[in-house]
């Protein structure tokens, strides 16, 4: 009992020298970036800010290079947390990032009084919802069910749709079969029979209930539907979407032009949408745009706002 | 904790709840992992059984046999899921990426268990059967094979216990398995935790390892039953 | 594509840290560090633990319940052990992800050690425990002067195969947020950044290869020869197997 | 002095392993506890290093109650050897031997400098201090372990079967050694062993353990040959005993006849005066065997060695009846050759003369005492 006993506080205790050294160390590290920026001359706020999002933000063409090229905002360190994710979340609330790359459309936002910091210069394009489709899939009655889809789709209808599955833990599939029926476009038919399918997402709750939205829709007209969701990056779906391995997807229109082609300018949702029909490789094409949107966006907690006077990005970039 | 009293469906307890409701994809979710667990198993003791027979008949085989695949083993299993494909000329999504990586791995594992099973066959059984006038094919098959039976179960059991829990892993990238409920659970927590479907996934993981360890014992009894005096 | 890996890897300025990437020398301190560290506290617990059991012959369904964790997928615990524990850390800190991390790596460690370390003294020839106790040695010192020394080969199995998979599995850690040379490799996935992601596994397979090595030195300084006969020709015991069948076999 | 007094070891699962046992092992004699298995031997050897603790009744060494004694003290001072000598697979020869010293705090280099004088004195070779068991044979091992169970000059000792475990070559000789060691020792020895031959060989007195843990008989071996108290001891000790308590028969002096003989390398030698068998001998007048003067070839003109029977066995002048009877019946002439304790030749004996001196002690065989230190 008593070897027991010792040898359980001797653990614990272990567990807390070895964790708060752990601890120690990065903090030290973050400490070390910011003076290393102290040292380069003026302090930007931003350069005494941590900023968290996906890996890929990292090198995306509107993520830290688009910031410093469109609005001279270098933050003090970069951590990746996950995709607009709960890892993301809890680390903006709790202090372990100060600002964060989120959905707008992402009912934690609201829930947790973040602030999403305005993008004048357009970093973020234009972001409208758009089905991307392997051409050799896209029958003329597959394009009708899924247009049919696209044009009741809206912000704030992605927003509630957000709201039940993140908050009131709804499952993403009844959802989407709820929202189907709700705008009539739950009809059985046979319009998409003989089609072979598989639907991608990637790995945040909007893209999924879309997918499953398309899947459902697909699936009540006939069509023979595989799903794979919560694949990940988008650099790693679009790769199976270009191959073949993946034949729908529902994408934003503004990233995934970007991605497609580096050099892109288009802000404005037409201009967006008309560049990425022609940017898109021979054997994908986008059906219509549906009027919803939802962008990245910078966001940072109430308390950060206040603190720095914060309204735009481009706040970020003053000295502070 | 402020969801779990505002909404019982997030309780850990409710996995039952969210099993029942979700039924369909979670049963082939279960049904993909268990192939996806066991498949790679098979075809690695298919591929392990002569590699192991070669590295105990000749013996310089052995050590750099087993080094190359010990080799594998260090490799992380998300690692080796994304260098599949270009490797093997795959699309980059295919599903055949995962059954591949686990293939490798469960024959890393039991290419040595089979040599080593075949190791414990004693010297004096080996002639025994060599005398009585088997010739090498038939006493590997009638004679050293089944008495290493019990080492290479053995090695069986581990390698579908660690499959069923790097199945899991291939969750992460898109994969359909139960790993698909971490996934799904993790990105439904930025409002409170939603533990049903993580809860449900560990307890079907766990489950699923239990029984395809029990079949394996149970077939090792099957297959030993001169073993049966020693088990009472 | 093995060049462009040979390229990332030897590269100074992926070994560098920059403001936005953290290098790989940093990278793989805190890996090793992840892993010294759930090593440590699971030979802590597991060590004593199975030297016990297997001394007293009591308690042998702990060996049983902890070769059941071995079922436990370990994407699946991290993640709810993430979700319970994070939101509690405010600040400054990556306890909050540490903690699920190095609780992981230590639940992965713990079965092999122990149930090897168990095995390794219940293997004990029963005339040699019998010989030491009736020479006058107390409970302790046939212990620590007889079934640990004689139990040695197998605990080293155990513990060098607990460290292999601990430092395989330690990259789980990238898919929270922290470093480790799993970041390279979930980094270089998001970003299909190949050669960062397999030079990311490459430098996990090395640690691995690495620290065995240097776990198969520090066995043959310790283990007496009389138990690994290394004056007739045998081979090395290693790591794996051993555990494998040994320990397996024991939790029958 | 070792004393059981109605010690009893009562399983919780009601077996009786030992029931109310009293003897005494005397001091300086070896005590041989003999018995088929399940007779509770073992258990009451055990019980006398606490390995297994008595549910009744006491042991006393030299007046002390060993359960008055810590354990651990108490067995550092008996030696204890086992069947598988039971040694430390991971320590050397020298520190397996050297262990109980170690125990005690004795100077590391003073320990060795005794553990190596034992390890020379059970008759291994000193080079085999630095090896590790694994590199020894069976027979070695045992002889290791008796060295260390001899390392800290305990005046008991407990030997539990152990020359069992090696072949019976190698059990002959280690039995000799043993008898030679006790003999410049004089340790308490209780020694366990399930076989009758080598109790009675080894024996000063041997206690006979019936099923159940109860003492059938103790007893000299030489009485218990001629006078098992029942069947059961009788059946036990086995057939033949009329004839192997011979061996604890000893008269004064061989009354011999003279034996004619012929040296080795000699001619052949002839005459009608001769016997058909000749006893050849060396040199020195020793017996080399027999030539069979009958069936030689004419080539055979000299005494050579591949021409003897050699199947005979000699008798010691002093020593058995059992070896003089032996010598006669082993002897293809018929005579049996008797020679001194140098080997050299005293003459030879007839069966029917040992006969008749077997029938003349008959009436004195009650008395017979053949004890150990009366053999050596």
């Amino acid at each position: 009992m008593n070897r027991k006993t010792l040898m359980l506080a001797a653990a614990a205790a272990a567990l807390s020298l070895g964790l708060s050294a752990c601890g120690a160390d990065s903090s030290k590290t973050s400490t070390g970036a910011s003076t290393g920026s102290g040292s380069a001359g003026t302090t930007t706020i931003a350069s005494k800010l941590i900023m968290g999002g996906p890996p890929e933000f990292k090198t995306r063409p509107d993520g830290l290079p688009g910031l410093k090229k469109n609005y001279g905002v270098v933050f003090g360190k970069y951590t990746v947390t996950d995709t607009g994710g709960p890892v993301t979340v809890s680390s903006l609330k709790n202090g372990q990032i100060d600002a964060a790359d989120l959905f707008t459309t992402d009912p934690s936002i609201q829930a947790n009084g973040f602030v999403i910091l305005e993008d004048p210069k357009s970093n973020f394009a234009a972001q409208n919802i758009v089905p991307i489709i392997s051409k050799a899939k896209a029958t003329d009655g597959v394009k009708k069910i899924l247009n049919g889809i696209q044009a009741k789709l809206t912000t704030d209808g992605l927003g509630q749709l957000l709201t039940k599955v993140q908050n009131q833990k709804q499952d993403p599939d009844a959802v989407a079969k709820q929202w189907l029926s709700d705008n009539g476009l739950s009809g059985t038919g046979s319009s998409a029979s003989g089609v072979k399918l598989t639907v991608g997402s990637a790995n945040f709750p909007e893209n999924v209930i879309l997918a499953d939205i398309y899947a459902e829709a697909l699936k009540a007209q006939g069509a023979s539907i595989k799903t794979t969701l919560n694949i990940g990056s988008r650099e790693k779906y679009y790769a199976g979407l270009k191959d073949g391995s993946i034949d729908l997807f529902a994408e934003y229109t503004g990233t995934i032009l970007q991605f497609i082609d580096k050099n892109a300018t288009a802000t404005s949702p037409d201009d967006v949408y008309a560049a990425l029909v022609k940017a898109l490789p021979s054997n994908l094409i986008a059906l219509d745009k549906a009027q919803a949107q939802d962008s990245d966006a910078i966001v940072v907690t109430k308390a950060t706002a206040d603190k720095y006077s914060l309204k735009t990005i481009a706040d970020l970039a003053k000295t502070g | 904790m402020t969801a779990l009293a505002t909404s019982s469906s997030s309780s850990p307890l409710h996995f039952w709840g969210y099993f029942m409701d979700h039924r369909s994809t979670d049963l082939s979710w279960l049904w993909s992992h268990t192939w996806l667990s066991v498949v790679p198993v098979v075809i690695g003791l298919l591929v392990a059984l002569p590699l192991g027979w070669l590295a105990r008949r000749y013996r310089f085989v052995y050590p750099p046999l087993i080094s190359l695949t010990g080799l594998i083993y260090t490799i992380p299993s998300i690692a080796l899921f994304v260098l599949i494909p270009p490797l093997f000329g795959l699309k980059s999504l295919d599903p055949k990426q995962v059954p591949i990586a686990l293939t490798l791995y469960s024959i890393a594992l039991l290419v040595r268990v089979v040599a080593d099973g075949l190791a414990s066959v004693s010297e004096d059984t080996v002639q025994a059967a060599t005398a009585i006038g088997f010739k090498p094919l038939g006493r590997f098959f009638r004679v050293e094979l089944p008495i290493a039976v019990p080492v290479i179960t053995a090695g069986l059991r581990v390698a579908l216990v660690a499959n069923v829990s790097i199945v899991a892993v291939s969750g992460t990238i898109g994969m359909s398995n139960l790993g698909q409920l971490f996934t799904l659970g993790f990105q439904n927590s930025t409002n409170g935790p939603y533990y049903p479907p993580i809860v449900l996934g560990i307890v079907l993981c766990v489950l699923l390892a239990l029984v395809l360890d029990r079949i394996v014992i149970i077939l090792n009894i099957l297959l030993t039953p001169w073993r049966k005096a020693v088990r009472s | 594509m093995i060049g462009e890996v040979f390229t990332w890897l030897n590269d100074p300025g992926h070994w560098k840290d920059t403001r936005f990437d953290t290098g790989i020398a940093t990278q793989l301190t805190a890996h090793v560090r992840f892993c010294a560290f759930a090593l440590l506290v699971a030979l802590i617990i597991a060590l004593p633990l199975g030297l016990v059991i297997g001394h007293t012959g009591r308690g042998r369904w702990l060996i049983a319940a902890a070769n059941t964790l071995r079922a436990l997928p370990t994407v699946g615990v991290l993640v709810l052990l993430t979700v319970v524990i994070a939101p509690h850390f405010y600040g400054r800190t990556d306890t909050g992800y540490l903690i699920p991390t190095e609780i992981v790596l230590i639940v992965l460690a713990i079965p092999s050690i122990l149930s090897n370390t168990f095995a390794g003294v219940e293997n004990v020839d029963p005339a040699v425990r019998d010989a030491a106790e009736g020479m006058g040695m107390t409970g302790k010192q046939v212990l620590l002067k007889v079934e640990l020394p004689c139990s040695l080969p197998l605990i080293f199995s155990g513990f060098r195969s607990a460290t292999l998979q601990v430092i395989a599995t330690a990259t789980i850690a990238s898919y929270l947020p922290l470093g480790g040379l799993g970041r390279f490799i979930y980094d270089g996935l998001a970003q299909q950044d190949f050669p960062q992601m397999i030079g990311g596994g490459v430098l996990v397979a090395g640690l691995a290869l690495v620290a065995d090595l240097l776990l198969y030195l520090v066995q043959r300084y310790t283990v007496s020869r009389g138990l690994t006969g290394r004056f007739s020709k045998k081979r090395i015991p290693d790591a794996r197997l051993a555990s494998v069948t040994q320990a397996e076999v024991a939790a029958v | 002095m070792i004393r059981f007094e109605s010690v009893s070891k009562r399983y919780p699962d009601g077996t009786v392993a030992v029931d109310e046992l009293d003897f005494v092992a005397p001091s300086g004699q070896i005590t041989v506890l003999v018995g088929p298995s399940g007779c509770g031997k073992t258990t009451s050897l055990r019980m006398i290093n606490r390995m297994i603790e008595p549910t009744a009744g006491r042991i006393l060494i030299d007046d002390q109650d060993v359960t008055k004694v810590d354990a651990a003290q108490l067995r550092r001072g008996i030696g204890y050897v086992i069947q598988h000598a039971g040694l430390f697979p991971h320590r050397t020869i020298i520190d397996n031997v050297a262990s109980v010293p170690y125990l005690l705090g004795t100077d590391k280099k003073q320990a060795r400098a005794r553990a190596m004088e034992l390890i020379e004195r059970v008759g291994l070779d000193p080079r085999f201090a630095k090896r590790y068991p694994s590199q020894l044979s069976g027979g070695q091992q045992q002889r290791v372990g008796v060295a260390r169970a001899l390392a800290a000059d305990p005046p008991v000792m407990l030997m539990d079967e152990p020359f069992s475990a090696v072949d019976p070559v190698v059990r002959d000789q280690l039995q000799e050694e043993f008898l030679r060691l006790q003999s410049d020792l004089g340790k308490t020895i209780v020694f366990v062993t399930h076989d009758i031959d080598e109790a009675i060989k080894l024996g000063d007195q041997v206690a006979v353990l019936r099923v159940g843990g109860h003492l059938a008989q103790l007893a000299t071996p030489a009485e218990l040959l001629s006078r098992p108290v029942d069947e059961f001891v009788a059946g036990f000790v086995g057939r033949d005993r009329g004839y192997r308590a011979l061996t604890f028969t000893t008269v004064g002096e061989l009354a011999v006849h003279d034996e004619q003989t012929v040296t080795l390398g000699a001619p052949v030698p002839s005459g009608a005066d001769l016997d058909n068998w000749i006893l050849v001998v060396d040199a020195a007048n020793v017996p080399q065997g027999w030539l069979n003067l009958v069936e030689l070839s004419r080539d055979d003109t000299t005494v050579s060695a591949d021409l003897l029977y050699r199947g005979g066995t000699l008798a010691t002048q002093g020593g058995s009846l059992r070896e003089a009877l032996d010598a006669c019946l082993s002897s293809p002439s018929g005579r049996g050759v008797v020679v001194d304790s140098d080997e050299t030749l005293l003459g030879s004996i007839t069966a029917a003369e040992v006969l008749a001196l077997i029938e003349k002690r008959r009436p004195a065989a009650a008395s017979v005492t053949g004890s150990g230190s009366e053999r050596r």
